[in-house]
């Protein structure tokens, strides 16, 4: 018994991570779906979810309820086999490529060599998923979307594939860990030294997720619902877990390669020690909203319920909020050689990458709320005429600022600078060749 | 060690027989996902050689980039009509002449070298950062053959254009 | 630069497809059927299948005394019921020989041109959303409630009106009426303007729109297309002037027109003429005289024999009835010219060589209502 | 295997769960889809769909595949070189520029033929 505990010990620890950062993926997938309805409805003067729990708080385990009795559809002529599998590997893919996001400096999963070849490899078996459901659904629609769609990611692909080059070569590494290392070490998120390449990779990001205004593979006023029309009940949500789940490794993608992953801004600023509270604030925030919501619900039977929800979720709140502030010589043993407050300095990593993917989604829904969308051939020709040759621009004037910045002993940010007025330059030609 | 050993016959195995599967379905869908099973499987051999950049290549550019083409192709030729051809129709004695000296070659290869070129070891240990590894061979002994290399996609571009556009006219 | 044309002519792909559109499509508004034959993505023909609401309004109209069917022209086009019935009382008035006292022509244009500014929101809110904008549907419908809440204060109901009788109005205006038309007015100068910025100067919604289903004056007019749709190609023609009804000869008021006829001037020529329909109302809702609201035409409506054309500017272009009377309470023959349906004679003409993309917006651009096409 | 790549396996597993686990939950709670008349035909909006399904698509996607595996193998080269940037120098870079040279006056070709034009 003991020597299988002693086996097993080197992997306890890991599994402990696999499975919180597979759930931890899996919960904030579902109220993705929340927010997105809820942020939404707000930018449409509506409500949006109210219903199920508080505010609707409750709404995605009523869907996944509904999903889950749906009946389950399979058009006849549909190739069964290809047409259970499809959604399958759409599903895998997205969820398999979180084992490489470092979401703190102690909390991934794991950490290789060619991380970042590796996530790229395992979010483009995705497509796979794509094309074959369209294929397999045996209907137009579905076959257009799945093509338009296949055509679409591949083509933001190259631009995406130049964009994280430009990152490399300030990096050095395909490592995702020592890639957030590298900007700590050097002082400044990637963002602010190459601007393109972080643009192009957040426009390529959402055309890879197939939101709007690129989401015409699912366009439903043309092709009423693309690649997964034919799908229906859960075979129909794995898709749209998948796709979810592809929005927050794309904005993980990029908040590891050009925001600094896991740091604090400013983090070598001591004078802003004190966000290091803000997840307190927060938190502290939420509960204050959880109670006053708990005393606004009329005090009747019917809403006792939400009000206990209410209540719960801010004491909850409150008593995370406790728990991070425990100083550490209450700890056994006086916490020696622990910083002050052990569980706030644990969780600072995750709150600030989780804050800053939060901020991208947000973004993709904001922009949901507001782009009409592009028609497919407009889509493919800012792809090809328009994001590549700028990102091989970026990448070629990049290459160049940084070996200038060697010889010359020119400061790197200035060079780069340098090389992004450059490549902007390229970036105003080619649109006015275009018009 | 066992567990290495085991697993590198589980998937020589996988990769094996979904190969075999590929040549044997009849319909080209069902070929290019085994192909893609065996791809999937030869990279992990590799992983399990430690060569971690070709495995994240053979993922990306096999199957990301390669099968996304073939099932592109396949979905421009006609399914149905493909079917009802028979598969190997007035060929097969051709394909089965190269098969047949393709592994006559192959034996013989294995059998004459066998005391000259021992298999080398997979590298024990540590990983070595082989990106690293791979660019500074790459671009420092093996220049010329890299800049050919862009003379190839150059040929493969024009190519696919000109294709296209001759079935056009 | 390049000639496109070299290589995308196709080989390999490019068997022509059939791709059904309708009439379960989220975008052909209704019951709208839409055949269209695709070269890859390409349209090269298209053939619009219609008929599925049909319910033989005219035929009906044939079996009922002149005032029993006035509520059935309601549901015609039914995001525009008052337009219709000011069009139908005013022929049937023309038939009889009477003319509505001014306060009941002041009340008809006011209300009418609300319809109108209702019925272009409607058509904003699913026009932007047929090309993937989600959000403008919902502020064009809170604005267009308004509206519905003014008729309902006015006559009971808010999409099937039948607001007006044959001869003037059946009921007085309510209290405060004025009041609420002047808010709404004063409200929405500031809203339409903010749909503006959502979409005029957006530049998807440029590239989307523009030089798409360009539709030439001339092919406009062969086509007998009538609205905004032909205004949008550059005829100015507008019956409001041509031939003006109800009190529409009191008011000044602009006819905006396009310049190329694509759906990107259609949207524009749109815009304006709900910024205009707002000038009108406010002019008319100042000087409403007063007066009587009903004209004599006795309890039995019976026409004398003859028969009459008489058309309107809708909100979707030329509404005309056609009436002829046999001297009898009912209609010898009646027959409604919609212009939703003559409008979309000019659909495959606009299709051609687009994409299916374009498709959804060609429709959304027409602005057609099934229930006015089918009839 | 090295290490490291083991967890990736573990999560592909665990990802692998996701489908599985609620398919089967979905099989014991839902209603079995009945088969009746032409209830499980494909249809497009409607109405029964005409010709193929599976028909030939326009050759604009292949050519777009093909080029897409050019680009991607293209960028698979430099992602070595920008790993190694600072130990190749100035070296590296003009081999690169040549390397990029190359394509990228096949990437001109390509605009000025309309290859990349949809349409």
């Amino acid at each position: 018994m003991t020597l299988l505990l002693e086996t097993l010990k080197p992997y306890l620890l890991p599994l402990i991570r696999v499975l919180v950062v597979f759930l931890g993926i899996s919960l904030i997938v579902a109220y993705l779906v929340y927010a997105e309805r809820k942020i939404l409805a707000h930018l449409q003067v509506r409500l949006g979810p109210m219903r199920v729990g508080p505010h609707g708080l409750l709404q995605p385990i009523a869907d996944g309820l509904k999903l889950l009795l749906k009946e389950d559809i399979m058009p006849a002529g549909a190739d069964k086999g290809v047409f259970l599998l499809a959604p399958v590997i759409s599903v895998i893919a997205a969820f398999t490529a979180f084992s490489l996001i470092p979401f703190a400096p102690n909390f991934y999963i794991t950490d290789v060599n060619v991380g970042l070849l590796f996530l790229i490899g395992i979010s483009s078996l995705g497509i796979l998923g794509i094309i074959l459901g369209g294929w397999a659904s045996n209907s137009h629609y579905p076959l257009l979307g799945a093509l338009r769609s296949t055509a679409q990611l591949v083509s933001y692909e190259v631009a995406l594939g130049f964009a994280l080059v430009s990152a490399l070569l300030l990096a050095g590494t395909l490592s995702m860990v020592a890639i957030v290392e590298a900007q700590q070490r050097q002082g400044v998120w990637f963002v602010f030294l190459q601007p393109v390449a972080f643009f192009i990779l957040f426009v390529a990001a959402i055309a890879e997720t197939n939101r709007n205004p690129f989401d015409l593979p699912e366009a439903e006023s043309e092709l009423v619902a693309g690649f997964h029309t034919e799908y229906s009940g859960f075979r129909f949500s794995l898709y749209f877990l998948a796709e979810y789940a592809a929005m927050i490794l794309v904005s993980s993608i990029a908040v590891t390669l050009f925001l600094g992953g896991w740091l604090r801004p400013f983090a070598r600023v001591r004078a802003l020690d004190f966000l290091d509270f803000t997840p307190v604030a927060v938190l502290v925030l939420a509960a204050a909203w959880c109670f006053r919501e708990c005393f606004r619900y009329p005090a009747t039977r019917e809403w006792r319920w939400q009000r206990l929800l209410l209540l719960g979720l801010g004491v909850g709140a409150l008593g995370i909020s406790a728990g991070l502030l425990l100083p550490a010589r209450f700890l056994p043993g006086g916490g020696e050689g622990l910083p002050a407050f052990p569980a706030l300095t644990a969780i600072q990593g995750v709150f600030w990458f989780m804050s800053k993917v939060f901020l991208f989604l947000f973004g993709f829904i904001w922009f949901r709320g507001t782009f009409p969308r592009y028609r497919f051939d407009q889509l493919m020709s800012l792809g090809w005429h328009f994001m590549i040759p700028v990102a091989i621009a970026n990448v070629i004037f990049c290459s160049l600022a940084i070996v200038l910045s060697r010889q010359m002993g020119w400061g790197l940010p200035a060079t780069l600078w340098l090389g992004t007025a450059a490549t902007l330059l390229v970036a105003a030609l080619l649109r006015r060749e275009k018009a | 060690m066992m567990f290495a050993q085991g697993s590198f016959y589980v998937l020589a195995a996988v990769a094996v027989v979904s190969a075999l599967l590929v040549i044997t379905r009849r319909n080209p869908v069902h070929s290019a996902i085994y192909l893609i099973v065996t791809l999937l499987s030869v990279a992990l051999l590799y992983l399990q050689l430690q060569a971690e950049f070709i495995a994240a290549v053979q993922i990306i550019l096999y199957i990301g980039g390669i099968m996304v083409l073939f099932l592109f192709v396949i979905m421009l030729v006609k399914l149905d009509v493909a079917l009802r051809q028979p598969p190997f129709n007035q060929q097969w004695w051709v394909a089965g002449a190269a098969a047949l000296v393709l592994a006559v070659e192959l034996v013989g290869v294995i059998y004459l070298g066998r005391g000259t070129a021992a298999l080398p070891q997979a590298p024990p240990g540590s990983l070595q950062p082989n990106t690293e590894l791979i660019g500074r061979t790459l671009y420092q002994n093996y220049m010329l053959p890299f800049e050919i290399a862009s003379l190839l996609l150059l040929v493969a571009m024009v190519g696919a254009v000109l294709m296209a556009r001759r079935k056009a006219s | 630069m390049a000639q496109p044309q070299d290589i995308s002519t196709t080989v390999l792909g490019a068997d022509e497809i059939i791709l059904n559109m309708g009439p379960q499509h989220p975008a052909t508004h209704g019951v709208l059927r839409v055949k269209l034959k695709l070269d890859g993505e390409k349209v090269i023909g298209s053939e619009c299948i219609i008929g599925y609401l049909h319910r033989g309004v005219e035929k009906i109209g044939e079996n009922r005394s002149y005032p029993q069917f006035a509520p059935y022209v309601d549901r015609t086009d039914y995001v525009a019921a008052v337009s219709n019935g000011l069009g139908y009382c005013e022929a049937v008035e023309r038939l009889l020989g009477v003319e509505a006292p001014p306060r009941a022509r002041w009340v008809r244009t006011i209300l009418t041109e609300l319809q109108r500014i209702a019925s272009h929101l409607l058509w904003l809110g699913t026009h932007a959303l047929d090309i993937g904008a989600i959000t403008p549907v919902f502020y064009t419908f809170r604005e267009r409630e308004e509206i519905l809440k003014i008729f309902e204060k006015y006559c009971g109901a808010r999409l099937t009106t039948h607001a007006f009788r044959i001869g003037g109005l059946q009921y007085e205006t309510y209290d405060g009426f004025e009041e609420d038309v002047k808010k709404f007015c004063r409200d929405f100068e500031e809203k339409v303007d903010e749909y503006g910025e959502l979409l005029t100067e957006n530049r998807i919604w440029v590239e989307r729109t523009r030089n798409v289903g360009i539709l030439t004056a001339q092919d406009a007019i062969d086509l007998g297309v009538t609205g905004p749709v032909l205004r949008g190609s550059g005829v100015r023609w507008d019956i409001r002037k041509a031939f003006p009804y109800a009190a529409y000869a009191q008011f000044e008021f602009d006819i905006p027109i396009g310049e190329r006829g694509d759906t990107y001037d259609r949207y524009l020529v749109r815009m304006e003429e709900m910024r205009q329909a707002r000038r009108i109302i406010l002019q008319a809702v100042d000087s409403i005289p007063e007066g009587p609201i009903l004209a004599r035409v006795g309890k039995v409506i019976k026409p004398p024999p003859g028969e009459v054309y008489h058309s309107i500017e809708a909100p979707k272009g030329e509404l005309g009835y056609y009436i002829v009377s046999d001297g009898t309470i009912q209609p010898y023959r009646l027959r409604i010219r919609p212009p939703s349906f003559i409008n979309l004679e000019a659909f495959d003409k606009m299709v051609r060589g687009h994409l299916v993309a374009d498709v959804v917006a060609i429709i959304g651009t027409l602005d057609i209502v099934l229930g006015e096409v089918d009839r | 295997m090295p290490e490291n790549y083991v967890p990736i396996l573990i999560f592909a597993g665990l990802a692998f769960l996701i489908p599985v686990a609620t398919l089967w939950v979905a099989k014991l709670v839902r209603p079995d889809p009945r088969d009746v008349g032409y209830r499980l035909k494909p249809y497009e909006c409607g109405i029964p769909p005409e010709g193929d399904a599976r028909g030939r698509f326009g050759v604009r996607f292949y050519v777009i595949a093909i080029l897409f595996v050019v680009f991607d193998v293209e960028t698979i080269f430099l992602f070595p070189w920008a790993v190694e940037y600072d130990v190749l120098g100035l070296f590296g870079l003009i081999e690169m520029l040549v390397f990029l040279a190359i394509l990228i006056i096949g990437y001109i070709w390509l605009y000025m033929k309309g290859a990349l034009d949809w349409v």
